[in-house]
């Protein structure tokens, strides 16, 4: 297991209007799953329902309020949901490649700019993106700089919030190629979150359901799309066009 | 003057009043010229300089210089209608000389032993040492007895104006009293009002605002349109670049007279004034003609290697550094230090202007004495050659230049003692003499003072003391 | 966007910005006479072949002062916006990332100093300290802060729940790290316009403050206060006051368009 | 409603600060008050007789407490220069420059939300390069030479005002409303500058955004897109720029009273820092302070007002 | 006729130095009734065909070549009065990104009656809000009494979506533009939004163009089929036949990237 969660609880706190207390907001309420080496989850759920806040407690960007995160990985990565944001766009991408490992190891200059070269070119992008700002990429090609980034120390455990929901279909379908080959050949552990029914199919091994702050449904990804148990993953399904 | 009887008048201050509407607490020289169209003594000064009885009719004064008899003149009234009786006079007197609660408002009265009314029309003053000049402090304002505490926010005096309203940083109104003794005011009206920024004086003169406006610079009465006569008079003060004679190196006579043979004074009256104003050598102005000594202006004429001479022997042969401190509120002394700045610097005296706010200045300067040199013009509070020179005794409270000279206390205290008028006025000129000697300081000039009157108006009178007399003024023809 | 315009406004900014500010920068190292010395035989002199601009009421070379003058405004308005911005850029970034404590107390001492207008802090501290060029800094710099504070701390408030903020911590950034080499250079733009629109505003300050007379010290000048000692001569001699109302307000027009492009 | 009266609060709690420091900074500053009121007259007896009277001699935080005291009950003690009460002294002069500072609000307004819209609605012309650069020439004036020229030219060579002849309003509102129309002109156009450039760049960023389509695909007209849709959102960058602009206004008013011979705060405050006279001081300055305060309260409610969504998301 | 005929179109842009056509010899024609597809990768100018035939595209910095016939009148040369008495009325337009298309400071109520206020003066304030109201339920807005008050950003934003469509249905049009209606939306609400638009079209019989880069979409809905590239119609035809047998590769480049659900195969 290379990561197991159990009865995760996430709240925010948010001064309401016309009061003086804080006003809690419980977004997840208790989940519990586990994710095994070289295996990609699908998180599944409607807009706001939590999916990104799950992801960030799961890295510790944002506090949780109880429960028990195992995460069997040094520096675990994420690929945020929106491209636009994620990257900062005053630095150039060689500079946001080579971050993580300016911060965490002591390789040289040279070494880090061996590597990020390297990992641009895992992502299928070519050396010369390192001296551009990321306002000078498209969409897909930023989608890719953050794979790239969230690659390049190695860690064998992702979090990819939407990573195709912003793009056009078809770079949709570049990108979604380039993670399974990724998870093959470097044998990672992703979480993968959309709420595109199709792009889960297309990729996961595992799917879980979140509704309302709770997983109402996991399990082998045949099984669910096949023999939906859930009132909430029938509709989904039946919405999406996969009609049984 | 049945027509002139609704006139009305505006007249522009610089300043406010903001020490007191109460004469015996005002201080400033911008509030007593305001506050003489409302208040009088038992003398009042005429335009000439000489003393007039007002709400005496006639005064007497022993041989001796010590006691004064004062009839008071029938008729006289307060603004409020009551008569002016004895009583008002001794109380006002006596709250001057402090008697009764301890310290006289003004230095000369804690001279006065007793205030005495033999009569209700008498009135004598006994004081404890003789003092032939006394009389001039009795410009002091009488006020009602039963209304001196009142006065500082209801001023009722005698004069030929009354109060009338007052709003702070706008305006004080007055309004010509009918029931004054003497020579009744031609304008009805009168409002003084406050034009803080001297740049829009031409402004206010020109669009109407105000008709009169005492005190304007040459520049602005250049730019006046022919609406305007520009009256020339002087402003009877003594401007100088005054010098702390206690610090190095402005202890050493040489060094001090070095300075004044730097400055060039018909320079600065040219800068200043297109060469207005009254070059003077001693802390005298002319217009107390009698004590005025003409020739001590050429003492020092402009003379630059007399002067590096004098510094070289004095052990200065590069000049040395000098901080001249100006309160920055009075534009014409600030505008002398930056030519005299020039003018020293060309013996190697190496100056810096400090520009302080008034207050600063009094604490600093005036009470302080923590200064190396300053420009102020000095003027005198009463009619007496005293008003200017008593401060430089060598233990005198207001001597803030550290004068001292041994010569000068002994000449200054004979004249206090003569009774003879002539023999006075020699010690005086003595005094000043030992002054200009002495370099004291540097004096400059009494400069002058142009006051801006619209054509409709006339009959404007300059006194040798500050007073705007608006009583004299009248609707010309 | 259209290219050609904006180069026309940057040409044209650059242009009156240089008339304005060459002059003061070439004062620094030489002036055709010196600013202080004077002669009466030039004083309110017309202007001729050696004294291009006339001279002033002192007989000293207008064009010699309006150098250096310009000079001491282009210190002045460079030295507050450095003091004002840095502490404020400070200021609002700790404010704006930490938040908590640390941003309710200095949000309210940023809000004491911000209920005071600018020129009533410069005139009590400049009445506090004296005048002096290094006051006035010191004066308008403090006044000026809390603008700077507000403008970056709503940056970084914005910035700091962005997702590459996120993604920095990740790859293992410290707090500080974060704040200045990711946040930091993000808030550049915005605080550009701010100091350039500061600058004018701490012109345009001194010289109301050399105009209510607690600006520079006589005989330096300023063109604020050359402005508003020229006032005297309006009538008589009013190239005296155009002289420097149209450098002060080229010096200010040529950096308000400069910043208009560069936003 | 809660988070207003929250905003209350911390208005007050900021406005006892700066009392505070207000009267600390008079308190340690150099200068004493009764060297400035006997000027030259000052020996050191009276002096001291007068710090007495003043109550200068007792100890900082008695005086402090009183001072305080005096202000919850609404009493700002006396003036030392002016034989009157501190209160009246103001109460008599606020109105003037709140009036000024209001007057030229209301021009302020007037002027630049037309123009500003003018100006977009040109935007590429010649006229709005001709908007910008007036506008920008006019933002680059000072304040008191603004008002020289105004005098200068609406007074003198116009004759539509005189130059210095105030009124006071209490004397005749009529005549003191028509003076301060020039005064408060003065104060209005450099800010009504800025206010036009702000909100000319809101509107055109506001005219990017979508909804902007959606109104013309309705069948708006041009005029009513701007005036009923555009208009109100391009209004809300700029009102904190409005309550900036109100504290400007109290502040520009001390150089504008002095050009216009305006009796206002500014004046007296002028001259009550050179006459040390603290007790006015302070009150002025804790009362500019207040209403600077009270203005940015009003702008936050305004907020509120205008902006559905102020309030009701979080920040 | 035809409800709409639209021949030549070219869109072209002139804010650059170099003039940029993005819409090249547009055709299209649709009947009263019909709902048609316009699918395409972004930034393949379906949208500016769309703004151009709503007559929302009249920049100084663009030219339109072509012509635009909608229900009679000439949309390119017509006077601005005309096209504006034809927008919101005949013609209505919903907007790809309903967070955004709506006012955020205009309240609900305001924003669907405005084109009922402007076309038709005559229908006195309480009976335009009674109207209102009820096109608000005809889209299945919950409350519509109490949504007439409320402000956009009270919505979510599946509810925006269908306050634009009862905005553009409030004085029943001829034509409906719907640009990309359901993107922003999540699966379970796109589904119902196109519930919806079927619904209008059958009840009202409008006819709609519908604008769209989801292809599972437009072959629930649509009748008919334009595919755009690089401003260019590259195929048209019956959905049927080009979901089935597209003509050109890039079509079937479109039709292949979605991802596939292979479930049906399999038993169950
Ligand atoms: N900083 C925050 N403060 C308060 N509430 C928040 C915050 N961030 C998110 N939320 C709320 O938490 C809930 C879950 O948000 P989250 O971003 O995790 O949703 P999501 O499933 O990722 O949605 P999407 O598919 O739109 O990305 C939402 O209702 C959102 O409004
Ligand atoms: N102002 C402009 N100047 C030049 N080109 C423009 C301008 N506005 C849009 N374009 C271009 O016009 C083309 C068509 O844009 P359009 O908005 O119609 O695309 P779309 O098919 O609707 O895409 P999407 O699916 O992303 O909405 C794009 O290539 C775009 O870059
Ligand atoms: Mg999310
Ligand atoms: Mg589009």
């Amino acid at each position: 297991m290379i990561l197991t969660v159990k009865d995760l609880h996430v709240s925010y706190k948010n001064r309401k209007k016309n009061s003086l207390k804080y006003d809690e907001k419980e977004v997840l309420k208790g989940l519990e799953f586990s994710i095994d080496e070289n295996e990609i989850v699908g998180l599944v759920g409607e807009s706001g329902c939590g999916k990104s806040t799950l992801a960030k407690a799961l890295l510790g960007l944002i506090k949780s309020k109880s429960g028990e995160i195992n995460l069997n990985c040094k520096h675990p990565q994420m690929v945020f949901q929106d491209p636009y944001s994620s990257l900062n766009p005053k630095k150039r991408i060689s500079f946001i490649l080579e971050e993580p490992l300016k911060n965490l190891t002591d390789m040289t200059s040279e070494e880090r700019r061996k590597k990020a070269e390297w990992i641009l070119g895992e992502v299928g992008l070519d050396k010369e993106y390192l001296d551009r700002y990321p306002s000078e990429l498209s969409g897909g090609q930023r989608q890719r700089v953050c794979i790239a980034q969230s690659m390049i120390l190695g860690s064998d455990f992702l979090i990819m919030d939407e990573p195709v929901s912003a793009l056009d279909v078809t770079i949709q379908a570049q990108v979604l190629e380039l993670i399974r080959e990724l998870k093959i050949k470097h044998k990672l552990s992703i979480l993968f979150i959309s709420h595109d029914l199709r792009v889960v199919y297309s990729l996961c091994d595992k799917v879980m359901i979140l509704k309302d702050g709770l997983i109402v449904e996991q399990g082998d990804r045949d099984k669910i799309y096949r023999n939906p148990q859930h009132e909430y993953t029938k509709k989904l399904l039946k919405s999406a066009g996969i009609t049984i | 003057d049945k027509a002139a009887e609704e006139s009305t008048i505006t007249v522009g201050i610089a300043q406010d009043i903001e020490d007191s509407l109460d004469p015996h607490h005002a201080a400033a020289a911008g509030t007593r010229e305001v506050l003489f169209n409302i208040f009088e003594g038992l003398v009042k000064p005429n335009s000439n300089g000489e003393l007039i009885p007002a709400i005496a009719s006639e005064y007497s004064v022993d041989e001796e210089g010590k006691v004064y008899t004062f009839t008071l003149r029938d008729g006289v009234t307060f603004h409020n209608g009551e008569a002016v009786t004895v009583e008002d006079v001794k109380a006002s007197i006596e709250r001057n000389a402090g008697i009764g609660d301890g310290e006289a408002l003004v230095a000369a009265f804690s001279n006065i032993e007793s205030v005495d009314t033999p009569d209700d029309k008498t009135v004598v003053i006994t004081l404890a040492t003789p003092d032939t000049d006394f009389i001039s402090n009795m410009t002091v304002a009488i006020l009602s007895a039963d209304h001196l505490d009142e006065t500082a926010t209801d001023p009722i005096g005698t004069g030929p104006y009354k109060y009338v309203s007052r709003s702070p940083q706008e305006n004080i109104i007055l309004e010509a009293y009918d029931g004054y003794w003497g020579e009744k005011a031609f304008i009805k009206n009168v409002e003084f009002k406050v034009v803080a920024d001297p740049d829009t004086i031409v402004m206010n003169l020109e669009s109407g605002a105000i008709d009169m406006f005492p005190r304007v610079t040459s520049v602005q009465a250049s730019q006046l349109s022919d609406k305007f006569n520009v009256l020339e008079g002087t402003m009877n003060l003594v401007q100088a670049v005054y010098l702390n004679n206690d610090v190095e190196p402005l202890n050493d006579v040489r060094v001090r007279q070095a300075l004044c043979y730097a400055v060039d004074k018909q320079e600065i009256m040219d800068f200043m004034a297109d060469g207005k104003g009254t070059a003077i050598g001693s802390s005298m102005f002319p217009s107390f003609g009698k004590y005025y000594m003409e020739e001590l202006n050429d003492v020092y004429t402009t003379d630059v290697d007399k002067a590096k001479e004098l510094l070289e022997e004095a052990g200065y042969p590069n000049g040395f550094d000098l901080k001249i401190t100006i309160p920055s509120n009075y534009e014409q002394h600030v505008q002398t230090g930056e030519v005299v700045k020039e003018q020293f610097a060309k013996i190697g005296v190496n100056v810096e202007l400090e520009l302080v706010e008034w207050n600063t200045w009094l604490s600093d300067v005036y009470s302080g004495r923590q200064y190396e040199a300053t420009v102020v013009g000095v003027d005198a509070s009463t009619l007496s050659a005293r008003a200017l020179l008593s401060r430089f005794v060598s233990d005198a409270g207001n001597n803030f230049i550290n004068f001292k000279s041994e010569a000068y206390d002994e000449a200054y205290n004979k004249a206090l003692a003569s009774t003879d008028d002539a023999e006075q006025t020699k010690y005086y000129k003595e005094c000043e003499t030992i002054l200009t000697n002495e370099a004291a300081n540097v004096y400059i000039q009494d400069m002058s003072e142009l006051i801006a009157l619209n054509k409709a108006f006339t009959g404007y009178e300059f006194y040798p003391l500050y007073a705007q007399d608006i009583s004299k003024i009248r609707p010309a023809d | 966007m259209n290219k050609g315009k904006k180069n026309i406004n940057l040409i044209l900014g650059l242009i009156l910005a240089g008339i304005a500010i060459i002059p003061a920068l070439v004062g620094i190292f030489w002036t055709p006479y010196s600013t202080e010395a004077m002669d009466v035989s030039l004083k309110l002199s017309a202007p001729d072949m050696r004294h291009l601009l006339g001279c002033d009421n002192y007989g000293r070379d207008i064009l010699s002062r309006l150098m250096a003058g310009s000079k001491i405004t282009l210190i002045i308005g460079i030295g507050t916006v450095f003091f004002g911005c840095s502490i404020g850029t400070m200021v609002g970034a700790l404010t704006g990332y930490y938040g908590g404590l640390i941003d309710n107390v200095l949000m309210r001492v940023n809000d004491v100093l911000f209920s005071f207008p600018s020129i009533l802090l410069a005139m009590v501290f400049v009445s506090l300290t004296g005048a002096g060029n290094l006051q006035l800094v010191i004066a308008l710099g403090i006044a000026f802060i809390p603008s700077y504070a507000r403008v970056v701390r709503a940056e970084f408030i914005r910035n700091k729940n962005m997702d590459y903020v996120m993604a920095a911590r990740l790859a293992g950034a410290s707090n500080l790290r974060i704040i200045f080499v990711h946040i930091l250079p993000n808030t550049i733009k915005v605080l550009v316009s701010s100091i350039l629109i500061g600058f004018n505003n701490a012109v345009l300050a001194e010289a109301g403050l050399s105009f209510l007379g607690i600006g520079v010290k006589p005989p330096e000048a300023s063109l604020g206060s050359m402005l508003s000692d020229a006032q005297t001569y309006l009538f008589s001699r009013p190239s005296m006051v155009v002289y420097p109302g149209v450098a002060l307000i080229l010096m200010i027009l040529g950096i308000a368009l400069i910043s208009k492009e560069i936003k | 409603m809660i988070a207003i009266l929250k905003k209350i609060a911390s208005a007050i709690i900021t406005i006892v600060v700066v009392s505070c420091l207000v009267f600390i900074a008079f308190s340690v500053i150099p200068g004493d008050p009764a060297v400035a009121k006997l000027g030259t007259q000052a020996t050191p007896e009276k002096l001291e007789a007068l710090r007495i009277k003043m109550g200068l001699n007792e100890p900082l935080l008695k005086r402090f407490v009183l001072w305080l005291s005096g202000i919850v009950r609404g009493d700002f003690s006396t003036s030392y220069s002016y034989s009157m009460s501190v209160n009246s002294l103001i109460a008599e002069k606020i109105p003037v420059t709140l009036i000024l500072a209001l007057y030229s609000l209301i021009i302020m307004i007037v002027i630049s939300i037309p123009v500003a819209v003018f100006a977009a609605r040109h935007k590429g012309d010649v006229i709005e390069r001709t908007v910008t650069i007036i506008n920008q020439v006019i933002m680059s004036i000072p304040p008191f030479f603004g008002g020289i020229l105004i005098s200068l030219v609406f007074g003198m060579t116009l004759k539509l005002f005189t130059p210095g002849a105030y009124v006071s309003y209490s004397k005749n509102l009529g005549a003191f409303l028509a003076y301060m129309f020039f005064p408060a002109l003065a104060l209005a156009l450099p800010k009504a500058a800025m206010a036009v450039s702000l909100l000319y760049t809101s509107i055109v960023d506001e005219l990017k955004k979508d909804y902007v389509r959606t109104a013309y695909s309705r069948g708006n007209s041009t005029k009513g897109v701007f005036y009923n849709h555009i208009l109100k959102n391009a209004c809300i960058p700029v009102i904190t720029f409005l309550g900036m602009a109100i504290a400007d206004m109290i502040a520009g008013s001390i150089v504008i009273e002095q050009v216009f011979s305006i009796p206002g705060l500014g004046r007296i405050l002028l001259t009550s820092i050179q006459n040390r006279d603290y007790p006015v001081v302070e009150a002025i300055i804790v009362i500019i302070a207040a209403l600077v305060i009270l203005s940015n309260l009003l702008v936050d409610i305004m907020y509120r007002v205008i902006d559905p969504r102020v309030g009701r998301s979080n920040e | 006729m035809s409800l709409l005929q639209v021949k030549d179109l070219n869109i072209e842009f002139h804010d650059h130095i170099i003039p940029e056509t993005v819409v090249y010899d547009f055709d299209l024609e649709i009947d009263q009734g019909e709902i048609v597809g316009l699918v395409g990768e972004s930034g393949s100018g379906k949208s500016m065909s769309a703004m151009a035939i709503a007559g929302l595209l009249s920049r100084h910095d663009m030219t339109k070549r072509g012509s635009i016939i909608f229900d009679g009148t000439d949309m390119l040369n017509c006077s601005r009065d005309k096209l504006r008495s034809i927008q919101g009325d005949t013609l209505s337009v919903v907007f790809q990104e309903p967070m955004t298309s709506l006012d955020p400071l205009k309240k609900i109520g305001y924003q669907v009656g405005e084109s009922m206020m402007l076309h038709r003066p005559d229908i006195s304030p309480e009976d335009r809000k009674k109207r209102v109201i009820e096109v608000m339920s005809h889209v299945d807005l919950d409350e519509p009494e109490k949504l007439y008050d409320m402000y956009p950003h009270e919505l979510s934003g599946g509810m925006r979506q269908r306050v634009m469509i009862a905005a553009a249905m409030a004085i029943t049009p001829k034509l409906l533009i719907a640009d990309e209606p359901t993107t922003a939306l999540d699966v379970t609400i796109q589904a119902e939004v196109i519930e919806l638009l079927k619904h209008i079209n059958r009840k009202h019989n409008t006819s709609i163009l519908f604008i769209s880069h989801d292809l599972s979409l437009v072959r629930s809905l649509c009748d008919r089929v334009l595919v755009m590239q690089q401003g260019r119609i590259v195929e048209s035809g019956s959905t049927k036949q080009v979901f089935e047998h597209p003509a050109m590769e890039y079509t079937k480049k479109l039709i292949s990237s979605i991802p596939k659900v292979e479930i049906d195969d399999t038993d169950c």
